[in-house]
């Protein structure tokens, strides 16, 4: 059952992401493609936990955390280079 | 172990350490403790390579399996005859250029010396590494340095022209990794003896995608080396960055031969089956044709540091006519012509460098401008300088090309390489003269106002220039020396024999 | 792995899915800027939070040892996600982005706006 | 799954060449740094791909090829210097020479200033 | 520096105690690591120490519990309302911008304050004004706009404020 | 056995001229004189023994390889070229110390000169190939500086870069020959060489050969059509072409035709080319002479004339003809140098060459007038002088041969005319100085020289007598010592008495005289038919050529290096193409044996996300932003690719390179058009792009796909079984970093701390303007640091730094590494940057990243070299097991050391990159001279 779990809830993602690329790709603004990517973001972590989950194995954690870490610096420095052009300032 | 044991792995190390000494507060803002300390290192890099030199001289090949891992698991630094020369001299270079430079060059920008350490690092890790990877890991290394140094001093040209060479370069080592994907996807090792060793082994289909990896290679060092179609950045690239780094360039392109020489004249030469001397097709027309537009070029040049870029590009061709001739004659030939062009196009651009400096807006361009301060001490090594670079006795230049010429005993080839060489040569000389007279012989009025060069300039020439004569003087010893590189080099090394050496 | 445990995590990991399924279905069809921003701090908290607590139970059956490392990625993802919803409502209102006329007090945007790009009046 | 693997490398590469064929240095940034993504799966992929079983010594007894992923981190790493460097240069460029054409100059300042004198 | 700080082994309590947890978190909870956690718990905040500025001390912690507890409990509940939303059609919505007066403005309660805001789903705090007295905040869908203000104060900026007692 | 020395004293005498050149200018031309004066009595001593027929020879190794070798023969040839390149050497000597003006720079015209004489020498006492080429060349060389000796003249300068360059070309084609006969002959000694006629002339190269020697020969002789340089090395001071262009440098082609006349000589080829040249250039030479104004011109003509006419003897194939030739070659060295410092002293004396000037000199330099008579009748060929002598015996020799067949009387009328013009041009040399009105316009009064300036003639002319009226006597030994040298057999019969009675050659010479009287009495119709053809000025045309040669080649390089780095780009990407394709086409699949992995959905979506991203970021490469989003996108899918396929640590690590990536292309950004300017591409480029990026984009993907398919037999079994045992950690990834493989990482972090020198070199020069509003035209917002994220960044740091802790200690193990953490160290510090800016971190962290970059490559460095202690190799690691109370076992590892050296270096490099980048805007920034 949890297998079937596991790939019901990938097949989501999965449909997630698709969402989020079209989101990517139509715009219309650069912020609403800053939201997406942003999104992507985390639906990725939860593809990863699910990949780990999968496989049975931790190893992927690692990968899951630094998403989730990195994802708010690429998507504050997106915004703020959108609101200030000068990130470092 | 012994200190004494270690020596293969000092031209690599002593750069290092020295550069990230140099990078340390105390010295990072004292130029003058950074020079006596660069001087020195190089001063040690001399004499370090000479002592390898000689110790591969006597005890025959060296091995340093780094990690204390053996070949082909670990890196191993393989320190033959031909490896060790180049070494030596990018030794000389290195000091020349950093005695050259601490005349006040190297003030015109931040970490000139640390910069040139890494390059020299860079360099010799390039020619002792006995790993593909390493290679490129090295190729990366003296290529960042390079691009740092190409712009050091500032000024729109340097920058263009870096833009230029970085950028293709960029592509160049993209297709690097291509290529060693390919090797080790087929090979399934990266040590160079080991890969020449299955090499022979390859079933078919994999021959044939073998084959496209290690022609992908020929791409990249000759891109490295400029030889034609690639050569374009290079006289723009050579002729525009400041004087002493432009020297130091001139052993860049010899990089990208030696490993040509290594990749496809010995992992892919005649032991290779299938594959044996799968780039000769390819090399013959391109050694040609760089060789007549790179004198093409060299009649076209307006200015001293363009022509000399130019006459690079000439004896990069001639170069490769040494590897696509493929016997042992020629590849003695080659090593000898390699040390001389070096040498001599190295202390071209130095003097080209102290001619700009007297010769106020007129460069080193050939137009009237007034004489220059030191014009005669400048003529007199120029004139040896433009000897030497035409192949013309009695400086070393003439040996070169007469060995050269010799070691082309097939009729075809010949019919090929002796109108091009000698008229190259040709073209050479009337560029030359026509240089020289307009530098030193057309002027107007006296210059009072120019810098006059440092002494520490003139030593790092003179010390260039006075390895000319020394080559033909002893022109015995270094033949025999290149004919050893020369053999060791076709010989190749088994896997078996590198680790028997290592033990 | 005892059934109950595995129907948790079953759940837990559909439910988690659905949840951000819903999320991204919402930063798809909704109609402008500032309502589709409301989907991204949807996927960041529930969904993933889910998702990592399944992870979390299924990975301490498995190795056999309290295992509370997911619960790090949702407290990085609650602190950080609503930030980022900040920073991207700043740009969007810095962009003017258009809004859906059914929007109410929407001077107030503009009297936001005005707060950081007073010159603009 | 190869073929897809391979499909997506040969398309990344594609692209990013075709962005370093462009006259535009911050548009030569970022095909080169297309290009690398591309080098680094092609590289990574020369030892063949496996799932679910990485590196890590375990009771497995499959495991991946672990020297292409080596290489494969150095030539990220070299990557990344050099994707700096050159994005710097770039910024160097515009500043010497006023614009961000790699040749210096716009090519249709060029042509403009050629119908002009 | 503004001024030469003098050294503290414990600069950052607080954090030292997180970071420990965390480092246990992350090894579960072995001896060495217990050592190894308290030596990273006790030199990050050294490293850090500098780069904070005066930190806000909660005034109780059952009630700093208290208060993530009901923001997690929101945070579901407002989901279930969001999904609703978002699986029915867009002309239902009522999407509004309000603006909610502020009565705190120290920087760490406000910040955990707006951030509350934004992490239930429904509402994202967009911006706030130059003097800090007000949020403003957008709306998903909204039904009645001083309800929410006054529910928003209530169960979020009120126990802040008590928390840190500004 | 003296000889041997000979070309090493004027060697140690080049030097001789510069040493003693602040001295007086006598006590210089004295030193100067003094080594080859020297060397000539050297030869004198062995003069006997070579008299007798002796051939000495003695060869000592110098570059094996080449089959060069120090080697120097003394045979009759080289005795009688060598008395005369330093007999005459020392005259011109003597003579230049009155010639040169004391503006002159006398050493180093002396030093010029003796350079020149040891070249002379090397060539013909050379007994290797090689050798001779050596100093051939060195005679090119010194020539050309002693030509262009009064640089400021710009005659002076265009005729020696000419000289040059036409011997120059000659030199390389007689290299040519040289290296093709000693491969035939397979020796470069001339004792070899020299006696391998038969050989040569059989081997399929003897064309090729002849045809290289002879270039090699007529360039330097001047012979035609190589001969229009000579006139122009005119430009050189007299002393020069007195000793260069009578006696030696001209002579030295002569010389090379004499020396393997024995290996080249006597075939048809070698009469039909050799004679045939000589001809014509005697009459070219001989006519042209006539008309010359200047005196040097003249006397220029007439040398290459008698050039034709020893190059014509020698092509005759008779051995008498080419003892003829070598007693022609004294002869007119004597006189023609004579003739060269008479005119030296006239236009010295006079202020003037020009003979329509010069008029009427015998009342004003009677003795030097009585001289230069005396030698230019030896150049007519009037009896009792030297010059008649050897004419004589080309008439007579020109009768003697019947190659030509039936038209073979054509030589010796043609050599009778030639004869006559030589008599004209004489006549006209002597009339028209010293006679014929007085001097018009002259700058001053002519008078005699001072008394040693003449002594040199006198001697010439003395000699001139003396071998016209005692032959035998004086000449005759070494004449005859030198054709034996040359033929090296036994002689034939001659006869060197004045007089043979009447007969065909001297009645050609009467015709001669008469005919050249008669010539010369018709001057003016002569001059007028002469004046109706264009005047070819050798030098402009020369020039012109070589301009037109320097246009040609700028219109190629032009064409080739158009300076479009897109143009390069296409090439270096055409050529990989090129290369990597053909191999390709004969595979007949791709496929290898591999079984493929089964596909599933999650990575359709993957690979689809891949190619749209890749598109999205191509076709909105012009909006750089979104075109940066578009790329993360990418690289985000290429991390979790590297997670799926089994590689964690690569998924780390592109994840946070990207990210980093990101930040710095965005801090870039902001100086760059938002908008890539609309490129006036021509369309045809486009598609070429597009059809070459999508070539290799196939071919890459289908290695890519047969390199996955094809199973492989790889050295990485070998970490997998090791990388416990062996270095001491589970991630063997991470150990072949560190560990087997640690030298690639130590050159990887060394192009890291490279490339972040570099950048901070980069930036520290720059100067860009600020935006002060986006591309759309919106200002930007006045918020520099929002609250929020500065609350949170600062929050999350101290977590940031323990996670990266986290992946520093577990890297050896599981995934995660220096690399790793250090970057992710980094980000915390950027995000903090981004959040409170660069006042107030520099407020607070007080370190110049470039020292931990320094720090951190010195700490990896030092654990390599560490091992050295335990006396292993560099980088050799070092594990164990240690085990505490309570705490339990744990492994200590220097791997870890260099790990932290990596760690280091990456913080200090992406830091001094992406901060100097960020405080590009601030007054933080890099100024010049900050370093
Ligand atoms: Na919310
Ligand atoms: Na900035």
């Amino acid at each position: 059952m949890l297998s079937y779990a596991i790939l019901i809830a990938c097949a989501l993602i999965c449909c997630a992401l698709a969402l989020n690329a079209w989101r990517l790709i139509i715009g219309p603004t650069t912020p609403d493609r800053i939201i997406a990517v942003d999104t992507m973001y985390i639906n990725s972590i939860a593809m990863i936990i699910l990949l780990g989950l999968y496989q049975g194995s931790a190893i992927y954690y690692e990968g899951a955390l630094l998403i989730a870490l990195l994802g708010f610096v690429s998507t504050s420095a997106f915004c703020k280079y959108l609101l200030r052009g000068d990130i470092i300032e | 172990m012994s200190l004494f044991d270690h020596l293969v792995i000092f031209p690599v190390l002593i750069p290092f350490f020295i550069a990230v000494i140099l990078l340390f507060p105390s010295l990072n803002n004292a130029i003058n403790k950074q020079r006596v300390l660069a001087i020195a290192a190089n001063v040690l890099m001399v004499v370090v390579a000479f002592v390898l030199l000689f110790k591969v001289k006597q005890q025959g090949i060296q091995v340093y399996a780094l990690g204390d891992w053996s070949a082909p698991f670990g890196i191993v630094l393989v320190a033959d005859a031909f490896s060790v020369l180049m070494v030596c001299l990018s030794a000389i270079l290195g000091l020349a250029v950093t005695l050259y430079a601490s005349a006040g060059e190297d003030k015109t920008g931040a970490f000139f010396h640390p910069l040139i350490m890494f390059q020299l690092m860079g360099i010799n890790g390039a020619f002792l590494t006995g790993d593909v990877f390493n290679l490129f890991v090295f190729f990366e290394v003296l290529l960042i340095a390079s691009y740092s140094l190409m712009i050091h001093g500032g000024g729109k040209q340097k920058t263009q022209a870096n833009i230029h060479y970085v950028f293709l370069n960029l592509i160049g080592s993209s297709l690097f990794l291509f290529a060693l994907g390919t090797l080790y996807g087929t090979l399934g090792t990266l040590n160079f003896a080991d890969m020449a060793d299955r090499i022979p082994l390859l079933s078919d289909n994999e021959l044939l995608i073998t084959k496209s990896g290690a022609l992908l290679l020929l791409a990249v060092f000759g891109l490295k080396a400029a030889m034609l179609p690639l050569h374009f950045w290079l006289p723009k690239a050579y002729s525009s960055t400041s004087t002493s780094v432009a020297a130091l360039f001139a052993i860049m392109t010899k990089v990208g031969i030696y490993s040509i020489w290594r990749v496809h004249g010995v992992m892919f030469g005649d032991q290779a089956g299938e594959l044996a001397n799968i780039a000769l097709p390819w090399l013959w027309p391109i050694a040609l044709l760089t060789i007549a537009v790179g004198a093409i070029s060299v009649l076209a040049s307006q200015s001293l540091r363009v022509l000399c870029s130019n006459l690079v590009i000439v004896s990069v061709g001639t170069l490769l006519v040494t590897i696509s001739v493929n016997t042992v004659q020629a590849t003695s030939a080659g090593i000898y012509y390699l040390i001389h062009s070096t040498i001599a196009c190295a202390a071209m651009f130095l003097l080209a460098g102290l001619i700009q400096q007297q010769r106020g807006k007129a460069e080193d361009r050939f137009v009237v401008a007034r004489a220059m301060p030191q014009a005669g001490i400048l003529g007199f090594i120029f004139a040896l300088l433009a000897i030497a670079l035409i192949g013309m006795p009695p400086l070393s230049g003439f040996v070169g090309k007469a060995l050269i010429l010799q070691s082309v005993t097939n009729a075809s080839q010949a019919m090929w390489v002796f109108p091009l060489i000698l008229g190259a040569g040709l073209i050479a000389l009337i560029a030359l003269s026509r240089a020289g007279t307009s530098l030193f012989w057309r002027t107007n009025g006296e210059n009072t106002t120019a810098l006059k060069g440092h002494p520490i300039q003139y030593l790092a020439i003179g010390l260039l220039v006075v390895l000319l004569p020394l080559m033909v003087i002893f022109g015995g010893p270094v033949s025999d020396y290149a004919q050893l590189a020369a053999e060791q080099l076709k010989a190749g090394l088994t896997l078996q024999q590198l680790n028997e050496v290592a033990q | 792995m005892t059934v109950l445990i595995e129907v948790v995590v079953s759940v837990l990991l559909v439910f988690g899915s659905v949840v951000m399924l819903i999320g991204s279905i919402g930063l798809a069809k909704f109609p402008d800027y500032f309502t589709r921003l409301h989907a991204p701090t949807k996927a960041s908290t529930l969904g993933v939070a889910c998702i990592l607590t399944a992870s979390m139970i299924f990975f301490s059956i498995e190795l056999g040892h309290l295992n509370l490392k997911e619960t790090l990625i949702s407290m990085f993802l609650l602190i950080t996600a609503p930030v980022a919803a900040h920073m991207l409502a700043k740009a969007g209102l810095h962009y003017k982005v258009k809004m859906t006329d059914s929007t109410e007090n929407q001077h107030l945007a503009k009297k936001a706006y005005l707060h950081k790009n007073p010159d603009d009046a | 799954m190869e073929l897809v693997y391979a499909i997506c490398v040969g398309f990344m590469t594609a692209c990013g060449i075709f962005l370093m064929l462009r006259g535009h240095t911050f548009t030569l940034v970022i095909g080169l740094t297309l290009l690398s993504y591309a080098v680094n799966l092609f590289l990574f992929a020369s030892g063949g791909l496996t799932i679910g079983a990485p590196a890590v010594l375990s009771s497995n007894e499959n495991y991946a090829d672990p020297l292409p992923q080596a290489l494969v981190l150095t030539a990220i790493v070299i990557g990344f210097a050099m994707t700096a460097f050159a994005v710097i240069l770039a910024m160097r460029g515009r500043s010497d020479l006023g614009n961000d054409h790699v040749d210096g100059t716009e090519p249709f300042d060029r042509l403009a200033a050629e119908e002009k004198s | 520096m503004d001024k030469v700080r003098n050294f503290s082994w414990f600069p950052m309590p607080y954090h030292s105690i997180l970071l420990w947890l965390v480092w246990q978190i992350l090894h579960d909870f072995s001896n060495g690591h217990m050592v190894l956690g308290a030596v990273f718990a006790i030199v990050i905040p050294w490293i850090v120490a500098p780069l904070s500025e005066k930190r806000l001390v909660a005034k109780s912690h059952i009630k700093v519990l208290m208060y993530t507890f009901r923001l997690l409990v929101d945070i579901v509940v407002s989901n279930y309302d969001v999904a609703k939303r978002v699986l029915q059609s867009n002309r239902s919505l009522k999407p509004a911008f309000i603006a909610v007066p502020l009565d705190i403005n120290a920087p760490v309660p406000l910040t955990i304050f707006a951030s509350s805001v934004s992490l239930t789903p429904g509402t994202v705090s967009v911006e706030l004004s130059d003097d800090k007295k007000w949020l403003y905040v957008h709306v998903l869908h909204l039904e009645d706009e001083q309800e929410l203000i006054n529910l928003i104060k209530h169960r979020y900026e009120a126990p802040l404020k008590e928390i840190f007692g500004c | 056995m003296y000889y041997f020395w000979v070309p090493f004293l004027p060697m140690l005498g080049i030097i001789v001229p510069l040493l003693t050149d602040r001295l007086s200018r006598s006590a210089c031309a004295l030193a100067t004189a003094l080594l080859p004066a020297l060397a000539l009595c050297l030869i004198f001593l062995d003069l006997p023994a070579v008299f007798a027929g002796q051939v000495f020879s003695q060869s000592y190794e110098w570059i094996p390889q080449l089959g060069l070798s120090l080697s120097f023969r003394l045979d009759g040839l080289s005795a009688l070229f060598s008395l005369l390149i330093l007999g005459i050497g020392l005259l011109v000597i003597l003579y230049a110390r009155y010639y040169l003006s004391e503006k002159d720079n006398m050493g180093r015209f002396y030093c010029y000169l003796i350079m020149f004489m040891t070249a002379m020498l090397g060539i013909v006492m050379s007994n290797n190939m090689l050798q001779l080429w050596f100093y051939w060349e060195l005679t090119s060389i010194s020539s050309f500086l002693l030509i262009g000796f009064w640089s400021h003249n710009s005659d002076a300068r265009k005729g020696a870069r000419m000289a040059l360059t036409i011997t120059g070309a000659g030199g390389l084609a007689l290299l040519a020959g040289i290296i093709l006969l000693g491969q035939v002959v397979g020796s470069y000694e001339l004792d070899v060489v020299l006696n391998s006629g038969g050989l040569v002339k059989q081997s399929p190269y003897y064309l090729a050969i002849l045809g290289l020697f002879l270039i090699g020969a007529f360039t330097k002789s001047a012979q035609f059509p190589f001969h229009f340089w000579l006139p122009h090395a005119m430009a050189a001071p007299t002393p020069v072409s007195a000793y260069l262009h009578s006696a030696t440098m001209v002579k030295a082609g002569i010389f090379l035709l004499a020396r393997f006349y024995p290996v080249l000589a006597g075939t048809e080829e070698w009469f039909v080319v050799v004679s045939l040249t000589g001809l014509f250039t005697l009459l070219l030479g001989a006519y042209t002479a006539l008309f010359k104004h200047d005196l040097k011109g003249l006397l220029a003509y007439s040398t290459i004339s008698h050039l034709g006419l020893i190059v014509l003897l020698l092509g005759l194939n008779t051995e008498l003809a080419a003892i003829a030739a070598i007693f022609h070659v004294m002869n007119h060295a004597i006189f023609k140098a004579s003739l060269f410092m008479a005119a030296g002293i006239i236009d010295h004396e006079s202020g003037s060459r020009d003979m329509r000037k010069l008029n009427g000199l015998w009342k004003y330099m009677p003795i030097t007038a009585t001289l230069a008579m005396v030698a230019s009748a030896s150049m007519a060929g009037v009896p009792l002088l030297n010059g008649f002598l050897s004419k004589e015996m080309f008439f007579g020799e020109t009768l003697d041969q019947s190659i030509l067949g039936s038209m073979s009387w054509l030589i010796p009328v043609l050599a009778t005319i030639a004869g006559a013009f030589s008599v004209a041009y004489s006549l006209r040399f002597i009339h028209d100085v010293f006679f014929n009105g007085e001097p018009k316009g002259l700058t001053k009064t002519p008078h005699e020289p001072p008394r040693y300036m003449r002594v040199p003639v006198e001697i010439l002319v003395a000699i001139c007598l003396l071998v016209g009226i005692l032959p035998q006597d004086t000449i005759g030994p070494l004449l005859e010592s030198a054709s034996l040298a040359v033929f090296h057999h036994a002689l034939p019969e001659y006869n060197l008495a004045i007089w043979h009675g009447f007969n065909l050659p001297l009645m050609m010479s009467g015709i001669a005289s008469l005919g050249g009287i008669a010539i010369y009495l018709n001057r003016k119709h002569l001059f007028k038919f002469a004046g109706m053809f264009p005047d070819i000025d050798a030098k402009v045309e020369f020039e012109g050529f070589i301009q037109a040669g320097v246009k040609w080649a700028q219109k190629v390089t032009d064409k080739l290096e158009t300076g479009s780095l897109q143009r390069y780009t296409f090439c270096l990407c055409f050529f990989a193409l090129l290369l990597i394709a053909p191999p390709l086409l004969d595979l007949e699949t791709t496929k290898g044996s591999l079984p493929s992995i089964p596909l599933n959905g999650a990575v359709i979506v993957a690979a689809i996300l891949i190619i749209a991203g890749s598109l999205a970021t191509v076709i909105w490469s012009h909006y750089r932003l979104i075109a940066l989003l578009m790329l993360s996108l990418v690289g985000l899918v290429v991390s979790i690719t590297f997670a799926y396929f089994s590689a964690p640590d690569l998924a780390l690590t592109q994840l946070s390179v990207e990210i980093v990536t990101v930040i710095l292309l965005l801090l870039a950004l902001y100086f760059f058009p938002q908008i890539t300017p609309t490129s006036k591409n021509r369309p045809s480029h486009f598609v070429r792009d597009l059809a070459v990026a999508s070539l290799i984009g196939c071919i890459i993907g289908s290695i890519c796909f047969a390199l996955m398919t094809h199973p492989l037999d790889s050295i990485s079994e070998f970490f997998l079984a090791n990388a416990k045992t062996g270095g001491g950690g589970t991630n063997v990834v991470n150990v072949i970093l560190v560990d087997f493989r640690g030298f690639d990482t130590f050159g990887e972090i060394t192009v890291l701390g490279i490339a972040a020198l570099g950048i901070h070199k980069v930036i520290a020069r720059m100067r860009l303007s600020m935006q002060t509003k986006d591309f759309n035209g919106r200002l930007w917002a006045k918020d520099k640091y929002p609250l929020l994220l500065g609350v949170v960044s600062q929050s999350l740091l101290p977590l940031f730094l323990l996670i990266s802790a986290y992946i520093f200690m577990r890297g050896h193990n599981l995934p995660g590494g220096g690399f790793i953490a250090g970057l992710i160290t980094s980000i915390a510090l950027i995000q903090q940057y981004l959040a409170h800016g660069v006042d107030w971190m520099a407020k607070r962290i007080n370190v110049s990243y470039h020292y931990i970059t320094a720090i951190g490559l010195a700490i990896a460095g030092a654990t390599g070299i560490g091992s050295w202690i335990f006396g292993r190799p560099f980088l050799t690691s070092w594990f164990e097991y240690v085990s505490l109370p309570w705490i339990g076992k744990f492994e200590l590892a220097s791997a870890l050391v260099f790990d932290l050296g990596v760690y280091f270096t990456v913080i200090g490099a992406t830091l001094l990159i992406l901060a100097s980048l960020g405080k590009l805007t601030t007054k933080e920034r890099l100024t010049v001279g900050e370093r």
